[in-house]
């Protein structure tokens, strides 16, 4: 199906398509315009679609995030690129308290048709505050939406579903990702619907959830030991609470495995939805496997071990199918030195 | 004869000069029934009333078009009635009511009617500039000649999405009028304990606009610096800061009694009310008998206190409003 | 024991004792000097501590937050006063990417001995920008702690372990508690140690678990119907597990009752944690009950049903106790007209 | 012989004129050897080089006392070294070694040592300067004369935390000297497009405080502006804004490689070059002797390399260190 592109591509691909099809698609940020945009997602749409529709801004992320806030209510799309998800720090008023408050607080008079991309993710060195992944910061706010792409087809089908969707989205680009190529089919069909996960592999012993880099461990986990059906959770908020609870209740096990810290992770939420709604039938107690409640250390050998690692996720996950026991964290059993 | 729509009563305003007194007068007059619904313990949470800064709002509402978007405050009644919202909208929504403007989501701080341009105001100060900034962005790119007006207060010129909001429309040249309404007080503090500088309107030289400090108790100045500031954004000549100097009677919020203020404050600014102001102008003009504002203040307080019985007789909302409007596709 | 006092003057008192014992301690924030405090927490500590140590600030939460963070990084103890809780998100950056990660980020060459003090909590009419609790926001960040006292021993316990505690704790104050009054043991004795709960309540079928306005609403509903042992949780993050887990591990049955949106709130991580920890030692799926996933409304009859209530507590833990199965959220189960 | 410490390297700056050549030597051989670890595969992440701008950094550590507080940028080993910190530390922490100044935990963008006063060095741009100005609240409360050293970047001057930390700093008179560098590009973006002055110092108007644009490539002349408004902020006269004219050899980070740039603008920046002002003028006063820079090139280069070689051949942090330093307590 379709063609090979890396995940960069399929971004810009989604982008090209929007702006193609909407004239109010806008996209607007640091250096998105002229310079293509710091990871080079943007390069060359200021050719096609000129300075009024690909916007540098200054850096004053409240500024631009606000006006995409007001631009989303009086009848365009902005797209909006922050470079790293950090930064949301300095808007994080303008996302929370008014683009996903002011539909209900009007009435549904004014929506905010708004996309959020964000580069997320850790294990390219750039330290404490440039590599979470911060999906907690949106998850208590009604309103708000959270996709997380794993790969160059979700990465196309999500970010053009984002920015078709009439509510503010805030899209979660790895940027360890970028490179990593995949078949995607181009054009409508390959559009997909938000608040939809999906199982990408197969299997019988155990569900593992993962989300963007961990589809990816979780999957490569998988080739050997227990029957692994792993899911690509693909969107955050709301996350497909159907598909997961009707995997579990066939495996009998649940693991999550996320990127970010363990306490105010995703996981917990969907361990204890399924704890709630699959009570008694669960064969061993689900696991969440995470990242250590720590800042990113810049270390490499640190930081290769802040991320759950393929071994890792193999070990814990056969272990829970062949214990059925409480698996601890790893920084709970291994001897620190 | 059905009551006038916001959109009518926005027209009534532009059309007819004598209006401008009319609508002072109901902005006013909302506001001390307001106060009272509050003092009768039927107002929850907060109330930010303008008394004493009519003209401010009547100025920008007779100046802006329908299409141009304005993005004011909590302390947003004055402006919602001006631009056309109706007193029943208005209290109906500070009540809690179906009948309000956002059917009791949003409450005193939150009014909003986009058939005038009223995005909906927001309780954080300084949020709305960028905001106002992004509607001018809209018509940038569509090519349309509307422009947006950013309405706050002096204590949010020291925030960060001033500044930010400033300076993305100063770059951009985007059609934006910023109407920077100096009250002299940020809740309890005085401009001068909080503000680097005395006029908020030189910090316009920090993104290379105009700013321009503007007399806000007198209805016609506030609209000719309006008028010319928007005709600016119009012509693709970028945006403009005004200071409207003025003042509120009354305390920041709800009971507050504002004793912080230096004796004999209220009352100097008392003698230029806007409204008295206005009332003798168009007295001079001929637009007015000499004596018909106690006639206005009659009608009008009739037609204000007929708008809170229909309020308060409004229902309050139905469980199922709880969860409308989150998300598109589950409206009401 | 001790006096009775007021929420407000609990906080009061901790500030004023803690200034009394430190010179380094400071309070800064919007009209919290010559005003005495939006909330008048901190009347006459101006008069008592000079205007050098009680700090009126402009509007500007991003600046004197942040300045807070390098007065705490410079031998001050700063506590700042955000007058809603939303309000932090104009200084998110500030806490939560400075603050935060200082420590870490200088192998403890600076740490940040500072108390963010935010009221929190629906109830009187705010609307939906001044009346959420948004513990969420902190949750899944290393390096912050919050806590949330539910009665005047704990306000004024956890506020000067707060401001004696090195690293920046997030502080939340229910506005509609101010006016509560209770027994406080005033001096060293009476100040407690953050990281753990109490029982509250004893009792033998269900432990409930709540965290400030809803630990008195789970104590009135446990004046009928099952045996409910009530734990007030005090501090969130970190949470006291130990205290959650023996109490499950008797009772059997876990049911956690937060004023927040079901999604994001502590209650998923208290119930994850338990769910491994207990898996089939429970009686009965645990249950989350809590606010549903909605901007808060601003009519109070709206607002009312926003907030679980002492019936619907009662209600459901009763149902949880008598069938064993899960209980839905009334949002799934009520016709909603 | 051990190698002199950051205390120590602080003072040999403060007492001796020649050691600013010799320490900008030491920045811009330490900056070429950061890249060419880069290249090698060495570096994680980012770097942020300084070349071109030595003058700032040394200007501004000749005059702050160790027990002020310098709060500067991921653009940070420039003043890192000025300060004191050796290049040992400054190189293993780029490396991600236990010899680096925060035991590898930070990285390139996170330099800091408190016994010279570099704070944490933070990587979102503008934060610092509410931090700044934080450290000065403590001078203040203390009634220390200590003062306070933002240094920031022209990009950083549209960022709201720069608004609200110059009017704090203005409106409480703290001794704080707010740097901005103006390199003439934040990231790939000229500064004329992106900000609504040409002078930064002029927004120093709108918190009512000096603003002041300095030549940033003369050592003298920095050190001299900074001197008078360490002197406004010791003496209890408020805030100062510096604007340092400076210019940025390199690209923004790593790789990148400059081309937005329009041709000819870095050699015009070259002609001006900070050591060569500095050299020259050492010679003219009988400082240095005319041929000695070349000498000292080869003696720094040498301590350079040495350097690199040692944090090189430094560990990485042992696993623990991940655990520790997260709260107080879990000390390592
Ligand atoms: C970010 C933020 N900080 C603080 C507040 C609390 N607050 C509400 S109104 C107000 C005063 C605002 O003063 P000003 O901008 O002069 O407007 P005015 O109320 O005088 O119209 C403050 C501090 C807020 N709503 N938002
Ligand atoms: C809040 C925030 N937005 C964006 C960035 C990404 N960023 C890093 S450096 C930089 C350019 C800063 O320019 P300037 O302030 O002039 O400093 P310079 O790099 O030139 O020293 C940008 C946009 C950031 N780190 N923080
Ligand atoms: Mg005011
Ligand atoms: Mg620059």
């Amino acid at each position: 199906m379709g063609e090979r592109l890396r995940m960069r591509e399929a971004a810009r691909r989604a982008l090209d398509d929007e702006m193609a099809a909407d004239g109010d698609v806008v996209v607007l940020g640091e250096d998105v315009a002229v310079a293509g945009g710091p990871f080079k997602v943007t390069d060359g749409l200021l050719d096609k679609y000129g300075e009024r529709r690909v916007i540098d801004t200054p850096i004053s992320e409240a500024g631009f995030l606000g006006a995409a806030v007001g631009a989303a209510g009086t009848g365009l799309r902005p797209v909006v690129e922050i470079m790293f998800i950090e930064f949301i720090g300095v808007a994080f008023d303008q996302l929370i308290t008014e683009a996903a408050k002011v539909r209900y607080l009007s009435r549904g008079q004014v929506g905010c048709p708004m996309v959020v991309r964000a580069t997320v993710g850790a294990g390219l060195g750039f330290g404490c505050q440039h590599s979470q992944i911060l999906d907690g910061w949106f998850r208590g706010t009604p309103g708000i939406k959270v996709c997380i792409p794993a790969d160059s087809a979700s990465m196309y089908g999500l970010l053009r579903a984002a920015i078709r969707d009439d509510d503010p989205v805030v899209f979660l680009e790895h940027k360890a990702m970028y490179g990593d190529r995949g078949a995607v089919e181009v054009g409508e069909a390959g559009i997909m619907e938000i608040g939809r996960g999906a199982v990408v592999e197969g299997g019988s012993d155990v569900t593992v959830v993962g989300s963007g880099l961990t589809v990816g461990i979780a999957r490569k986990a998988a080739d050997a030991g227990p029957s692994m059906e792993v899911i690509d959770l693909r969107t955050l908020v709301p996350w497909d609470s159907e598909l997961v609870l009707e995997s579990v209740s066939r495996t009998g096990r649940l693991v999550t495995v996320e990127e970010g810290p363990y306490s105010g992770g995703w996981g917990a939420e969907v361990v204890a939805h399924v704890a709630a709604q699959l009570h008694g039938q669960l064969k061993a107690p689900s696991l969440r496997i995470t990242s250590p409640d720590v800042p990113i250390p810049f270390a490499g050998a640190l930081e290769e071990r802040y991320l759950p690692t393929v071994q890792l996720v193999a070990d814990q996950v056969a272990q829970l199918v062949t214990t059925d026991a409480a698996v601890a964290p790893w920084w709970q059993t291994e001897v620190l030195a | 004869m059905s009551a006038p729509s916001a959109v009518e009563r926005r027209q009534t305003l532009h059309a007819e000069r004598r209006e401008l007194l009319v609508r002072g007068i109901e902005i006013r007059a909302t506001e001390e029934r307001i106060q009272e619904l509050f003092n009768d313990g039927l107002v929850r949470g907060s109330t930010h009333l303008c008394i004493g800064q009519e003209a401010v709002s009547l100025g920008i509402a007779r100046e802006a078009r329908p299409s141009d978007l304005v993005v004011a405050t909590y302390r947003g009644h004055g402006i919602a009635l001006a631009l056309g919202v109706t007193p029943v909208a208005v209290m109906g929504e500070i009540l809690g009511r179906v009948v309000g403007c956002a059917g009791g989501n949003g409450g005193s701080m939150h009014l909003s009617d986009m058939s005038v341009g009223l995005y909906p105001t927001s309780a954080i100060v300084g949020s709305g500039i960028p905001t106002a900034a992004g509607a001018a962005l809209t018509a940038h790119v569509r090519g349309t000649d509307d422009a947006a007006i950013a309405i706050f207060g002096d204590g949010a010129a020291n925030i960060g999405a001033f500044h930010e909001g400033l300076n993305l429309a100063a770059i951009k040249q985007l059609p934006v009028v910023f109407v920077c309404e100096n009250n002299l007080y940020g809740e309890y503090s005085r401009q001068n304990l909080t503000t680097a500088v005395d006029d908020i309107a030189s910090r316009a030289a920090s993104y290379s606009m105009p700013g321009v400090v503007v007399d806000g108790q007198d209805v016609d100045t506030v609209a000719a610096a309006t008028a010319e500031a928007l005709a600016r954004a119009r012509a693709g000549d970028g945006p403009t800061l005004l200071e409207m100097k003025t003042y509120r009677y009354r305390g920041h919020s709800r009971s507050d009694a504002a004793t912080y203020r230096p004796d004999g404050e209220l009352e100097q600014w008392q003698q230029r009310d806007p409204l008295a102001i206005l009332e003798a102008r168009l007295v001079e003009e001929g637009v007015i008998a000499a004596d018909e504002r106690g006639a206005i203040e009659a009608q009008v307080g009739e037609a204000v206190e007929a708008a809170a019985q229909e309020a308060l007789a409004s229902p309050e909302p139905r469980l199922k409003a709880m969860f409308e409007h989150i998300v598109a596709g589950d409206a009401g």
